[in-house]
Formats: structure tokens, C-alpha cells, sequence
């Protein structure tokens, strides 16, 4: 326990925890701090980048481990199943409509890759070492929440929801998706020779880039919750802070199940745990329109991202070591 | 100059929702348009601004000149994609120079 | 389609000024509008452009649309704002579809 | 409040010739216009988006109040420019505070 | 002398310095070279982050000096007090009305955060070590001078001052106040163990994104300077560049009576001679808006700003020296 | 001939290959993956800095070679003559109108600074020095193109072609070629010391940004290609392909007549067989407004420089080396 104080306090002075903080206060205080929308999105590119490359390059000079097809399938299972539970859990905590709590469970089947990145960059400063294929994991993880969301609101009689043609091409063709997993594969088949030719662009500054981005996305998540004020109750707050606690434990026992490193096992743990606040909510304004966007943005955005940022990556990662005995 | 007598309808409607109207639009035949970005806004369902946006959120202005007597074609076909959305359609009376443009 | 009879109004002003000017529109019970970029223009104190600004300089355009019965509430709260300040409202008439969203 | 008769003209061209424009209106004495972004459309050369653009392409919108009586003008010096090239232009009755801005 | 002219010009020819010349020369020759509005934008948070963050990692390791409340106060003090300053000085060499006078007085009693930049990385390039919490004296000098200059028209029956209950607040939660501080306070937070995380984003690239900034500053002073040709006489022009000396002057006198090392000198003088061209002139546009923007930003940008830049850190660095003997 | 084939080889599976193939595959499969316009616009200003200014400090340590004026001499000739084979080219291979085929053949004889970029990347990790000049002679080949465009309209009939008084300036001062030229004089006046001060900007992470460029490029080309489907025909693919090898083996052979380096050689058969699609269609907007942009672009965009990137570098450094015994 004292462990788990000390490993989530050492977490929350790093730079990257202080500027998101840094970000979160600026906007509570209505300061008008911003970063430009082009600079932010650019940040994201070169993270999605450099992350899906590095897990190439892992992959290419590890081989590829039996576990990696367990570790896909379980991925898919996890972002279809979790909604499910979510949505359970949403109907007994909250008075959420159908559509509502649909859309938020949509959020919590998906995954943030924020969170993701984040509990990379905690792993590799404690010298623990991960599947490089987790990222690929990730992008599998994205897109079939939102299927379950709608089959959840079709069910109950939420009749508003829209499978359309085009929306499955776009999820799956989603641009972070794309440069997610074409990423990796270019880090796969360059290897550790391409990684050496532009490591001082994806290594070097790898988490100063986080930072600031970190700054960016605090930002964001104080400007919702100044906005949202009012708009939760305490049982979605609940929801939000209790979803990741137990998707995390699903994760962990699905991971320790298919014989994923430590590393392994706190990166499914944490994609489980994280909640979607891009592609999904974008989705989500096509296919369930009448859904309230301030409800699940706030939720995966204003409670669950800072929550897993702060205390959750370092609890997850205190409670797989316990597990793993690692 | 001459000028010819048209409608300008202004669309403000979700980015998401970019690709869907315009292909609305297409398939009603109203093949000139131009989509304006916008930077924030209020309404409804409250106050937004670009900079507060993760993704491909916020708003877009997708402004169309037609002949008065198409309007009510252009009209339909937005309708059916803004109607359940978060937007806002707004038409006013316009000249336009060259009617081979639109 | 039927359409409500509405005033669209359009502010240039700069873009400092840009909360002022919501919050004014906000007091006068203003609640719609949408804000859109400006990249540039030109007037009696000048030509500028977006690239040649350092901060929160240049301007911004809030459109506006209202019943034409509540236009003199929102031109007073407009021109409280934008009277001593660089900037420019005109007013045109327009329909607008969903009389609820406005 | 007291308002006044102007026409609101839109001039949507290709960026590389914004300058060409809005030179052609200051020799026409148009010396007050707003320039927006545009982030894409469709006319009869195409469909186009701004994140598909390599360098100065694109197009802009330049949006002017004039004097009625001076509407002419403007658009012949418009037309000079626009003619060649892509471009739509349209006009729009409206009314503007503050006559002396403009 | 010699010295000095030899110190200005090993700073002349400088990337830093000959990239904001390349500015100014393609602005002036009417190149159509611009650099987006949201990468200049990316660029000074990019700037204030690392300048803060290492002000917050100096002091952490130096530990708190008992300077650092002096050094504050001075710099309160200097922003309150250069305005009336160079309010008086207006009023003798210019025939500026009174509200364009407060106006330009209240820019020169503010600072320019960039050229504090140039002068530190001009210090390191010296390797003159100064005190980590100059930035904050930077952050705490912003401000007051706009109060002053309110202060300057009310009093001078210059009746449009306008001094809104929000100006305030928006000045002092200005964002790059907010960044600054905040990014000295993570600095000071994660001391050297931070710093090593993220060195190779914030110190590393430091000098050549200064580079293009200074670049894109060029070709807005140029531009600047070329659609005001003509609204400013010789007397405001030669206020642009007699104000800075006298500031630094005083500066130096205040620095070394607070007892502020060399490197900590010259950055006060540099903080005293340099004028605001972001902060001020937005809460100008709003609180005085009769007066005249391109006459206070055709002085602060076009002509104090490229005097700093080019001649003003070497002569300041050098008649520091000369004074502390250091 | 199994040389080449391995070069190719080895270059296609290059991080700066791949990350095009990525953004070219992404696009055609219309995924939402974009770049924004700012952020690529940034990219391409900090890789022109840093190729001007790496080739700057190269003339500075070299010294002047005396085939610099003579290779500038030549970069001219070239940019002006390459036009009129081009022409002449399309009206054997293409039923081009004469204003279209003037305008085609405008961007072949400008160039693309890219390509040269990828360029002497290659040459870098192959370890082969080329004169740092070569940037000059880059900037020098952008606009004479267009004015043998011109006057193949004129000549021909075309009457639409507009020789604005303003034209001129505007190509001459074209934001591209003053920042090459700008960013070439700064390194060759701060030399070594300049470029120590500023290397782990523009050196050490060039590869990855030139990486994500071209991911940027490879979305462009690609949404290019799928817009303009069957505006081609086979004839005007293969003057896309058949000119620059043309082209390339004119550079080849005036690079061997002025004396260059093997790598010399190499950059200025790129700069030949690369055709513009920045600068060109601005100016073909202005001057030749009826001719068709979509034919342009995708011939210079869509087939040529995907072309060069991959199999044509590779191809000319094995001729160069053949041809030099290099
Ligand atoms: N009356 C109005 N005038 C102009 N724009 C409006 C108006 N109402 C709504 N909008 C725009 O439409 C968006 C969504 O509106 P709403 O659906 O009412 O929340 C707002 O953020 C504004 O950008
Ligand atoms: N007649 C006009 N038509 C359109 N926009 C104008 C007009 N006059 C001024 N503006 C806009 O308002 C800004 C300030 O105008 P001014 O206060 O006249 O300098 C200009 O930069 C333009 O963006
Ligand atoms: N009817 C229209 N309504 C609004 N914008 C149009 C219209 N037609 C063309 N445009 C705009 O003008 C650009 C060029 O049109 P065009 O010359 O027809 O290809 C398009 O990309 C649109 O941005
Ligand atoms: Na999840
Ligand atoms: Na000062
Ligand atoms: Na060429």
C-alpha cells in the first residue's frame, strides 16, 4: 500500500502529470491560455507516429510472440464486451436515458491512446519492458464499442440509432487508426535501422512533445467541466471513476490469461481502463445524434482521463506487479 | 452588370456531419457550394469554441447560391441530415454575376 | 419547407473585443450566434492580414440570426460594444427553417 | 437604431489572386472589405478541401459593404479579376450602422 | 569600446539574429513569405514553456535566494514606475495625445518576453549563469505598467480610460503569464530529475526554434514597418531607442543594489529596456481604444524591439560588465 | 543492373518511403487521416530553413568551388530550356491543348525542393558528400520555367497568357526561394559555429520531420489521384515518367561537363527530372488561368514525384555512379 502511495506520488510530480495539472488549472481559472487546434493536432500526429513506430521496431527485433493473435482477440472481446458491463453499470448508478448511457458505454469499450502513450512513457521510466504489439492491440480496441452502443440502444428501443453504410468504413479507416497501425508496420519492416535514422525526432523528445500536449488536453478538460457544471450527478461521477476500476481488473486478469509480460498486462489493463474522447464522441454525433454530448464528453474526458492519468496508471501498474509477483 | 436573382443558404452544422451534407447535396443535384470554418459559437446546446475541441468537433458553415427554384430541393436535402443534429439553416435573397456559375 | 422570417446580423470586430461582445449579447438574452475566422481585410484604420499578427490581434465576424422584433435589443447591445471600437455591423433579411433554434 | 442602405457583396476567388482583387477594388476607392478563410467546396471544377492543398491554393471569400450607388463600380472592378477565373460572386441587400464605415 | 563593438558583433552574426534580419528584409521587400499564424503561436508556447521550466529547475537547484522577494519587488516596482517615465519623456520629444502617449508608455513599462529569451540564450552562449527566477520577475512585470498608464489618462483628463472589472483578472491570468509561471513552477517542482526527462525537447532544440520565431518576428516588424511608413516623426523614433537605454540604465542601478549576480543584471535591464508587443497591446485595443495601434506597435515592434535585439543585450551585457566588474 | 535494383530496394523500404506509401495508400483508401495546413506548412518551412542552411555552412567550410557560377549558369539554362522539350514532349505523347501543355510544362522545368530534400537524404545515409551550393542552383531553377512557359503560349497562339508587371517580383520573391537563399547566406555567414549552435534542431531530428512531410505529401498525391481519376490518358502518364529520365540524363550530362561531384551530379539531375507543384500552379493560376490545374498537379504530384521518391533517385545515383565510375 505505502508502495503504491509512493509509486502514484513519484507519478504525479513528473512533468507530465504537473502540466497536465498545469492545464486543467489555467482553464478552471478562465485564463485564456490556448494551443492552437493545428499545434495540438500535429502534436497528436507525431505522438500516434512515434508510438506506433516504436512498437514496429519492437516487434521486429523481438519476433513476433505466440501471444500476439491471443492478444488481439482478447482486444476485440474487451472493446465489445466492456460497453455491455458499462451500460449495466450506468443503468443501476444513473437515471441516464437509454441513448445517454449507450453512448457513454460506447466511450468506455474504447480506449484513450493518451492514457496509452502516458502509461508507455510511466513503463519505460521504471526500465519495464512491453509487448511492442500492444499498439496494434490499441487500434483493434477503437472501433467495436460503437457497434455494441448501437446494438445496446437498437435492444432497448432506443430507436434512434443509425447504422449507416459508410460509418463502419469510417470508423475502421479513422485517421488516428490509419496512422496508428501504418505506423507500426513501417517500424516493423525498417526495424531497428529506421528507428536509428529518426530516433532524435521519435525518441529524443518523445516526452516533452507529451507534455505539452498534456498541457493541451488539461486544457480541454477544464474548459468541459467549467462548461458542464451541473450537468452529472454523483452517480455518473461514480461511473466514471469506478468503469476503469473494473475494466482495469478484467484487463488484468484477460492479460495475465494470455501470458502478457508485466508490461503487457499494465497496458491492456490501462487500454480497458481508458475511455474514448475523440473518436468515438465524433462517431457518436453521426450514429446517435440525440445522445448528449456534454454527458459523455465530460465523463470520459473531465473524470476518467485525469483520473487514470493521476492515480490510476500507477495503481494499475502497483496491482500487475502484485498479481505477476513481477 | 447584369445579375441574375438567386437564394443564399447558409448551413451551420457539426463537422462530423461535414461529409454527409454535401453528399445530400449531391445526390439533390446542388453541385456549388463552400464550406466556411467557424471558430465557435452559441446555442441551444450551449456555448462552444474551437480551441476547447478535441478531434474533429466544432462547427462548419456551408454556404450554397441556387436558383430560387431549386431552394426547395436544397431544402429537403439538408433537412434530412441537419434535422436531427445540432445546426442551424438560414436563406436569404442574392444577385449573382454569371448564372452559368450556379 | 416552411421557413420563419429572421434578421441576420453581421459583426466584424476585433478579436479581443470578442468576449465583451458575447457577454453583451448574452445580457440581452442573445444566445445564438455563430463566430467565424477572419483571415484580413481593410477599412479607415487600415489594411491587415492574419500572418502579419502578433497575439491576440485581428478580428473575428459573429453572425447572428433573430426575429426581426428583438433586432433592436441585440443592435443596442452590439453598439455598446463596437461603438468606440474598430469594427463594422451590417443587417440583412433572411428565413430561417426550425423557428425553435433561434 | 438608426441604419443604412448598403449592398453586402461575397466575393469567393482562388487565394492567388486575393491580392489582385483587393488591389482592382482599392483602385475602384473599395477601400473597406473582410477576407475569409474558406475551408473547401464544389463548383464546376471540382470539389476541393484546404487540408488537400499544397501551397497557396485554395480559394478565399472577400466580403464587402458598399454604398448602393457605388455597386457598380465594385463590380466591375470585381469582374476584371474574377472573370477568368474561379470564382462566384454574389449580392445581398443589407443595412449597416454607422454609415461613415464605409 | 572596442570590446563592445566586437560583443555586438559576434551577436550580429548570430543564426538567431541574422534569421530575424532575413525577416525583416523579405517582410520589407514584399515576399509573400509568412509563417503560419498557429506554428508562431506553437513556437512562443514552445519558448515560454522551456524558459520557465529551466528559470523552475535553476532555482530548485541553486535553491531560493534571498534576493528573490527584492527581485520581485523591483520588477513590480520598475513596471509601475517606467510608464510615468516614458510618458514624461513622450510628452517632451513628441506631440502624442495624451491617451496615445499612456498608451505607448504603458508598453515600454512592460517587457517583451522574447528579447528576455534572446538576452538569456545570448548570457548561455557567454556561459554568464543568472538567477533561475528572472522569469518570474519577467511574469510579474507584465502587467502593472497597463494599470500605470490607465492611471496616466485619468489623471490627464484623457477621460476614455475604461477600467473594466475583467481587465484585470484577463491581464493577470493572461496566458503567457499562466504558462510562464506554470512552467517555472513544474521546473521548480521536478528540479533536475525533470529536466532530464524532457532536455532533449526543451533545451536541445531551444536555439533553432528561436531561430524561426525570430524569423516570423522579423517579418511582422517588417511588416509593420511598412504600412506605418510615414504615422511616426523622429521624436517618436528616437524615443524608441533613448527609452530602452534609460530603463536599462535604472534596471542596472536597481539590479545591482538588490544584489543581483551579473547574469541577473543584465536580464533586468533587458526586462526594463524592452517593450510588450502582445500582452499590452490587446488589453489596449480594449481598455484604450481611441488610441492608435500602429503608433505603439510600429515603436515597441518596429523600432525598440530590433534595437534590443541587435544592439541592445550586447551594450547592456557590456556596460554590466563594465560596472560589476564581473 | 542488380545494383540498382538492391539501391531501389533498400531505398523503397526507407521510414521516408514507407511514411509516403502510408499517406498515398491512406488516401486512396479515403481514410480521414490529414495533416493540418499549418503544420505542414511549419514542416516545410523548417526543412527549407535547415537544407539552406546546412548547404550554406558546406560553401563556408568548402570554400567556393569555381563551378559555382557555372553550375548556377546551368541551373538557369536548365529551367529555362527544359520547358521547351517538355512542350514538345506533350504534343507528340498528348492531345494537350497549347495553353494546358505550356502549363505542364512549366512545372517540369521548375523543380521540387522536396525531391531534392529526399535527395540528399539519401546521399547523406550513403555517405556521399554533393556541393552545398546545390541549394543555390535549386532556388535559381524555380522560375525561369514559367517564363518559357509564357512564351510558348504567346508563340503559339494562346493568347491568354498575362505577363503582369507584378508576376516577376512575386516569383522572384516567393516565399520558398527566399527562405532557401536566406537560410543558405545565414549558414554560409555563421558557418560551423553557427551550425553547432543550432544542429540538434536542424540536423538530428530532419529525417523524421522530412518523415512525416512526406506522409503529408503521400495524402495529398493520393487525394490528388483519386479526384482526377480518367482526366489522363496513357500518354500523358507516360511523358510523366519519360521526362524526367530525360530530364535526368540532360543533368547528367551538364553536371559531368561543369565538373560536379558525384553527388553534385546526382542533386542536379533530381532538380531536372523534379517538377514543381507549389510554386508553378500559384503562378499558372495567375498567368495561364484556363489551363486545367487538375492536369498539372496530377501529373507533377500524382505520378512524377511518387516516381522520383522512389525509383527515380535511386535509379540516377546508379547511372551517376555508373556514368562517373563514382
Ligand atoms: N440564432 C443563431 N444565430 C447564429 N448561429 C446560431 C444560432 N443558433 C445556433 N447557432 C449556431 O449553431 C450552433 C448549434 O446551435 P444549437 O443547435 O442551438 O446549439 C451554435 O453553436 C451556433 O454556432
Ligand atoms: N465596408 C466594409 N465592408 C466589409 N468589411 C469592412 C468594411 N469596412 C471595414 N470592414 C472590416 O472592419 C475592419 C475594421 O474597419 P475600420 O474600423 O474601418 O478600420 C476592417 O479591417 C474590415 O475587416
Ligand atoms: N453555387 C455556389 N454556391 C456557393 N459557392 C460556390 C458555388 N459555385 C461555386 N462556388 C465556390 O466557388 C469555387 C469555384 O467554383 P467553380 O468555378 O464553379 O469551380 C467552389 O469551390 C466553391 O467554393
Ligand atoms: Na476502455
Ligand atoms: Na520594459
Ligand atoms: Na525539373
Amino acid at each position: 500500500m505505502t508502495e503504491i502511495l509512493s509509486l502514484a506520488g513519484e507519478n504525479l510530480i513528473s512533468p507530465i502529470i504537473l502540466s497536465f495539472a498545469l492545464g486543467l488549472a489555467a482553464a478552471l481559472a478562465r485564463s485564456d491560455l490556448t494551443i492552437p487546434e493545428a499545434v495540438a493536432k500535429g502534436m497528436s500526429i507525431y505522438l500516434l507516429f512515434a508510438i506506433g513506430f516504436k512498437g514496429g521496431v519492437a516487434v521486429s527485433t523481438h519476433g513476433i510472440d505466440t501471444t500476439l493473435i491471443l492478444s488481439l482477440i482478447a482486444g476485440l472481446i474487451l472493446s465489445f464486451g466492456l460497453p455491455l458491463l458499462a451500460f449495466a453499470l450506468l443503468k443501476i448508478l444513473t437515471g441516464l436515458s437509454v441513448v445517454d448511457a449507450a453512448a457513454v458505454a460506447a466511450h468506455y469499450g474504447s480506449i484513450s491512446i493518451v492514457t496509452f502513450v502516458a502509461g508507455t512513457s510511466v513503463l519505460e521510466g521504471r526500465l519495464i519492458d512491453a509487448e511492442g504489439y500492444m499498439v496494434a492491440v490499441a487500434a483493434v480496441m477503437e472501433a467495436p464499442a460503437i457497434l455494441s452502443a448501437l446494438w445496446l440502444v437498437a435492444r432497448n428501443g432506443g430507436g434512434g440509432a443509425k447504422m449507416e453504410p459508410g460509418l463502419i468504413r469510417e470508423l475502421l479507416l479513422n485517421g488516428s487508426i490509419v496512422l496508428l497501425v501504418g505506423a507500426f508496420l513501417i517500424g516493423a519492416i525498417t526495424g531497428q535501422d529506421g528507428l536509428d535514422d529518426i530516433a532524435s525526432f521519435i525518441v529524443a523528445p518523445f516526452q516533452g512533445v507529451l507534455c505539452l500536449f498534456l498541457l493541451d488536453m488539461g486544457l480541454i478538460a477544464g474548459r468541459g467541466l467549467r462548461q458542464s457544471r451541473g450537468v452529472l450527478g454523483a452517480g455518473a461521477i461514480g461511473f466514471a471513476i469506478l468503469m476503469p476500476l473494473i475494466s482495469a481488473s478484467i484487463g488484468l486478469v484477460t492479460g495475465m490469461l494470455i501470458g502478457l509480460s508485466l508490461g503487457g498486462v499494465v497496458l491492456l489493463m490501462i487500454l480497458s481502463a481508458s475511455a474514448s474522447y475523440i473518436a468515438v464522441p465524433a462517431a457518436m454525433r453521426v450514429a446517435l445524434p440525440e445522445a448528449n454530448p456534454s454527458i459523455y464528453l465530460t465523463l470520459s474526458l473531465g473524470v476518467t482521463f485525469p483520473f487514470n492519468l493521476t492515480l490510476g496508471i500507477p495503481l494499475y501498474l502497483a496491482i500487475a506487479q502484485a498479481a505477476t509477483g513481477g | 452588370m447584369e445579375t441574375h436573382t438567386a437564394k443564399r443558404v447558409e448551413i451551420v452544422i457539426e463537422a462530423p456531419l461535414e461529409r454527409r451534407l454535401t453528399d445530400a447535396l449531391n445526390e439533390a443535384s446542388v453541385t456549388g457550394y463552400t464550406v466556411l470554418p467557424v471558430r465557435g459559437g452559441s446555442g441551444r446546446s450551449g456555448k462552444w469554441t474551437r480551441e476547447g475541441q478535441v478531434g474533429r468537433a466544432g462547427m462548419v458553415a456551408v454556404v450554397c447560391l441556387i436558383r430560387p427554384e431549386r431552394l426547395d430541393e436544397l431544402l429537403d436535402a439538408a433537412f434530412a441530415v441537419v434535422e436531427k443534429h445540432i445546426g442551424v439553416v438560414s436563406i436569404t435573397d442574392a444577385q449573382v454575376l454569371r448564372a452559368e456559375r450556379f
